[in-house]
């Protein structure tokens, strides 16, 4: 996800978009991505610090976008 | 915050500047008048390094219809037209963003050329990066590239040529200078000067958030670890509304409803107003109340120093509101009335119902700071020893040759620039020695090329100047073309190092000499300094004196462009002495 | 020809397809404006390359819901042609006109250089001007051209013959997985399919930017040709 | 998401850039969107219908992908 104040392009123009058929209710649209992945991480800790890293390294572009890691069993 | 001196250096004013200020403002100025100061003062805005050397290059010639002093620079190409073109520089946020930075860059060069009533043919790009071993590069120029690809193929101007060039000064600092060309009717340009007192102020494009807030007096700030911390600074570019903001503006300018009209570039709202109506020698009230703005509880100081894209600022007499209303709506773009031209010589910024500014525009463009920064003599490097090795074959050093960084194949780069858009590209990348496209609708060519040979300017700055612009004219030449003008993009160090002034002066002065001996004025640029990198130890590194020049030229029967694939059979010629 | 072109915002190649157009059928297009909700009298529809809504969310998606689809669906019911070319094309599939899906191109890099099509039948309205099997160069500009469907539609394209346009090598040859011969990753090498009706077009190259020698070709020329023909006779 | 079975590019190069990285573990990444928005929807039913509407109509291509709707109030 892009961080608060970073404008958003994607979001402004999806949210033009739904107004435009008629979901006028809808504001504050942002997009993000969001990357599924299986690991061989051991422990629920150990999956979590990897997906971090993978997030700060590589996955997130810390410039302008934060980013959360969750992991499923 | 309390305004005070040392709250004006950290703003980058000098003391002497700072007590400049006071003395136009007689009193202590609030910290919106002290932001508008700082960025309308810094290197960015206010060339205060580099003026004294550019006045020295020429700038006339019987087809120059407008130099340096505008948006861009606008030449006659004939058949009542004119070719509109600038080369402008994204060097620091390139580093932090390549993408965005690149993005953004090749965005506010479009403006700067459609502000004056030109449609965007074509776009060019000159491009240094760092050692292509170094760990950052690859990551950068990655970035860069698709950055400029991702906004001009979305804008649909088609980006025909350019260069690149790899070293180690640019580890830490790579060059994005990115160039546009348009065309317009010869009688249809528009100007930035301000006009017609009581006139509204109309802001167009974009909403405003609190993006690249001092991204002007950052791009003149060296760089160093901490910039890395400024990333908030960098701003995000939307090419789909740039896209819009190009029919509509156009579409405006086709009634004859726009007084004055430019871009918000560097220092957003503040140098697009205060540049408007000192220009025109009007005074200017904005009330930010009317502002659209993305963001909740912005103040005065923000929404004056939003570096936010893809917005303009148009005067057009009262009667006219509703008619360009009805264009920005038909685009889905913002439209607000902000303002009004007065007659009291003096920019006044009400929020609120507070005057958050009030400062008299002559003295702030008059006595903005011209430095004759000293210059020492720039150490000529060691000669290059000479090694002729007999182990290597012909076809070894070929292969070396071809494999080496600077003169290996571009073609991945320029495969990710749409070429053809417009469907009016005769030379594409690759080519030949310029790029040409035609002028829709005529027997009419634009031939383009941006060059510089950093190492030369570095072994001596003088010579290597006056190269880029020969190597420029002889590109156009080469493919028949007739050199008619061109702009240029000074990539420096820092200007308080006498030796890189040193460079700089001399570049210049090179660039004069050939521009002069060509005939082949220079009609618009731009320039970048303190492009250098803290290194690890503490000390600065420069780059390579780097002055970009961007060629434009012009052929009377564009079916008679050379390229320079070889024919099937056919004589080799040489001319000129090897 | 009364041809039409349909401009949506970010819409970008109208130009270029105009051009072509009046070259060959010496009669200017009709420019139409995505909000309009009525058409002229045509023969044909032009849904031209660009970026509608930025591409953002997914190329094609937002157009895809303006106000002139309704009509543009009408038009083809009561007879009218279609041709969309690369934005032109993702929006028809997302209007769901034409089957599959144009994904991210298998490099993720936009592609911009020229490539090869097989004309895989010449007895269409589009291409009736080619040989059979003809192979010709044409221009490519997108990031977004690897086309997906079910093996299920895949099969009925296939039965149907309704696959168009082939990506290939220079000698003709077609090759999935070769990423010179097939550069998006296209499905069965995909550039171009047809409505089951066989008047709606969809295409990601663009052969209206290679009309004129003076551009490096005219090799795109036979397509509007043949529409020429098609309605003049 | 893209429906299983769909070939992901993208996924597929984050996949080997994170292989590179060093991250030698990781399998199956695949590459989505995730919209956030605000609607004035009155009852977590309403929202939930109402996403569900937008996701058919247009935030997702029904050919390819797959979606799923999540209220947090
Ligand atoms: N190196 C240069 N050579 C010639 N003209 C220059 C150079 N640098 C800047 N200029 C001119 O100075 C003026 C101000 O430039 P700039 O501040 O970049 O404009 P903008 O505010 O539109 O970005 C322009 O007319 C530009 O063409």
């Amino acid at each position: 996800m892009l961080k608060d104040g970073v404008l958003d392009p994607q979001g402004k123009a999806i949210e033009h978009a739904l107004h435009v058929l008629g979901f006028l209710d809808v504001e504050n649209v942002r997009a993000g991505r969001i990357i599924e992945l299986e690991t061989a991480a051991k422990t629920q800790e150990a999956a979590l610090k990897q997906g971090e890293e993978m997030g700060r390294n590589l996955l997130a572009n810390g410039v302008i976008e934060n980013f959360s890691v969750e992991v499923i069993q | 915050m309390k305004v005070d001196e040392a709250l004006g250096r950290q703003f980058g004013l000098s003391s002497d500047e700072y007590a400049n200020m006071l003395a136009i403002m007689g009193r202590t100025p609030t910290l919106t008048e002290l932001g508008i100061f700082s960025v309308m003062w810094s290197e960015h805005c206010s060339y205060k390094s580099s003026r004294v050397w550019l006045k020295t290059l020429p700038t006339q010639a019987p087809w120059v219809i407008h130099g340096p002093g505008e948006n861009a620079g606008v030449v006659d190409i004939g058949q009542g037209l004119a070719a509109i073109f600038k080369m402008e520089s994204h060097n620091h946020p390139s580093f932090i963003e390549p993408y965005q930075g690149a993005a953004t860059g090749v965005g506010g060069i479009l403006r700067d050329v459609f502000t004056m009533g030109a449609r965007p043919v074509a776009n060019l790009n000159a491009l240094r990066f760092g050692d292509p071993a170094d760990k950052n590069t690859a990551r950068i120029v990655d970035g860069v590239v698709k950055g400029i690809g991702g906004y001009g193929n979305c804008v649909g101007v088609p980006t025909v040529g350019g260069e690149i060039n790899f070293h180690p000064s640019y580890n830490g600092n790579p060059l994005v200078n990115a160039m546009t060309v348009g065309i317009a009717r010869k009688d249809r340009i528009f100007l930035s000067a301000a006009a017609g007192v009581g006139n509204p102020v109309i802001y167009v494009g974009s909403k405003t958030g609190r993006d690249g807030i001092h991204g002007a007096t950052m791009a003149s700030a060296e760089f160093d670890q901490d910039a890395m911390e400024k990333r908030p600074t960098v701003q995000v570019g939307d090419p789909f509304v740039e896209k819009l903001l190009i029919e509509a503006c156009l579409e405006l300018m086709a009634t004859d409803a726009v007084v004055a009209i430019q871009d918000m570039g560097a220092a957003g709202l503040t140098s697009s107003a205060v540049e408007m109506a000192g220009k025109g020698g009007v005074g200017i009230e904005l009330n930010l109340d009317h502002v659209p703005q993305r963001e909740t509880h912005m103040s005065a100081y923000e929404m004056m120093l939003s570096e936010s894209q893809e917005r303009m600022l148009i005067i057009i007499s009262p009667e006219r509101i509703e008619q360009a209303k009805a264009i920005f709506d038909k685009w889905e773009l913002d439209f607000a009335v902000i303002g009004h031209l007065t007659d009291t010589g003096h920019i006044v910024v009400k929020h609120k119902g507070t005057i958050e500014a009030d400062i008299p525009l002559e003295p702030l463009a008059d006595q903005a700071p011209l430095y004759h920064r000293p210059t020492a003599p720039h150490p000529s490097p060691e000669p290059l020893p000479v090694q002729f090795s007999t182990s290597l074959s012909l076809k070894e050093a070929l292969l070396r040759l071809v494999g080496c960084a600077d003169l290996a194949s571009r073609a991945w780069v320029w495969n990710q620039y749409d070429s053809t858009i417009g469907g009016q590209t005769v030379k594409r990348p690759g080519g030949a020695d310029a790029a040409v496209i035609r002028v829709e609708g005529t027997d009419l060519g634009l031939a383009l090329t941006t060059d510089c040979t950093p190492r030369y300017c570095q072994a001596n700055p003088r010579r290597g100047g006056a190269q880029a612009v020969a190597e420029a004219w002889r590109n156009l030449s080469a493919v028949g073309a007739r050199p008619l003008a061109i702009t240029d993009n000074l990539n420096f160090g820092n200007p308080e190092k006498p030796e890189i002034m040193g460079q700089l002066a001399e570049c210049v002065q090179g660039m004069g000499d050939a521009c002069r001996a060509l005939d082949f004025p220079v009609v618009s640029g731009n320039v970048s300094l303190y492009n250098e990198t803290k290194e690890a130890n503490g000390s600065a590194r420069s780059i390579l004196p780097s002055p970009v020049v961007g060629g434009l030229g012009v052929l009377d029967k564009v079916e008679l462009a050379m390229g320079m694939s070889m024919p099937k059979s056919g004589f080799i010629f040489i001319v000129g002495p090897t | 020809m009364k041809s039409g072109i349909v401009i949506f915002p970010g819409t970008n190649r109208e130009r270029d397809m105009a051009i072509a157009l009046k070259k060959v059928s010496g009669q200017d297009p009709v420019m139409l404006w995505h909000r309009q909700t009525s058409l002229p009298d045509l023969d044909l529809l032009v849904l031209p390359g660009g970026f509608s809504y930025g591409d953002y969310l997914r190329c094609g998606a937002m157009a895809a819901h303006s106000p002139i689809m309704r009509e543009i669906k009408a038009f083809i019911e009561k007879g009218g042609y279609v041709l969309g070319v690369c934005n032109g094309f993702q929006i028809l599939t997302e209007a769901q006109l034409l089957p599959g899906a144009l994904l991210r191109n298998r490099s993720l890099r936009f592609i911009s250089s020229d490539g090869y099509l097989r004309v895989e039948r010449n007895d269409t309205a589009f291409t009736s001007q080619w040989e059979k099997k003809a192979v010709f160069r044409t221009v490519m500009a997108h990031g977004d051209g690897n086309y997906v469907a079910s093996s299920e539609t895949l099969s009925r394209l296939e039965g149907e013959g309704r696959v168009l346009f082939r990506y290939v090598n220079a000698e003709g040859v077609m090759n999935q997985d070769d990423c010179f011969a097939n550069p998006n990753g296209s499905a069965h090498a995909i550039a171009g399919v047809l409505s089951a009706n066989f008047r709606v077009c969809g295409m990601m190259p663009h052969p209206e930017d290679l009309v004129d020698p003076l551009m490096g070709g005219e090799d795109g020329k036979p397509l509007f040709a043949s529409l020429v023909e098609q309605f003049t006779g």
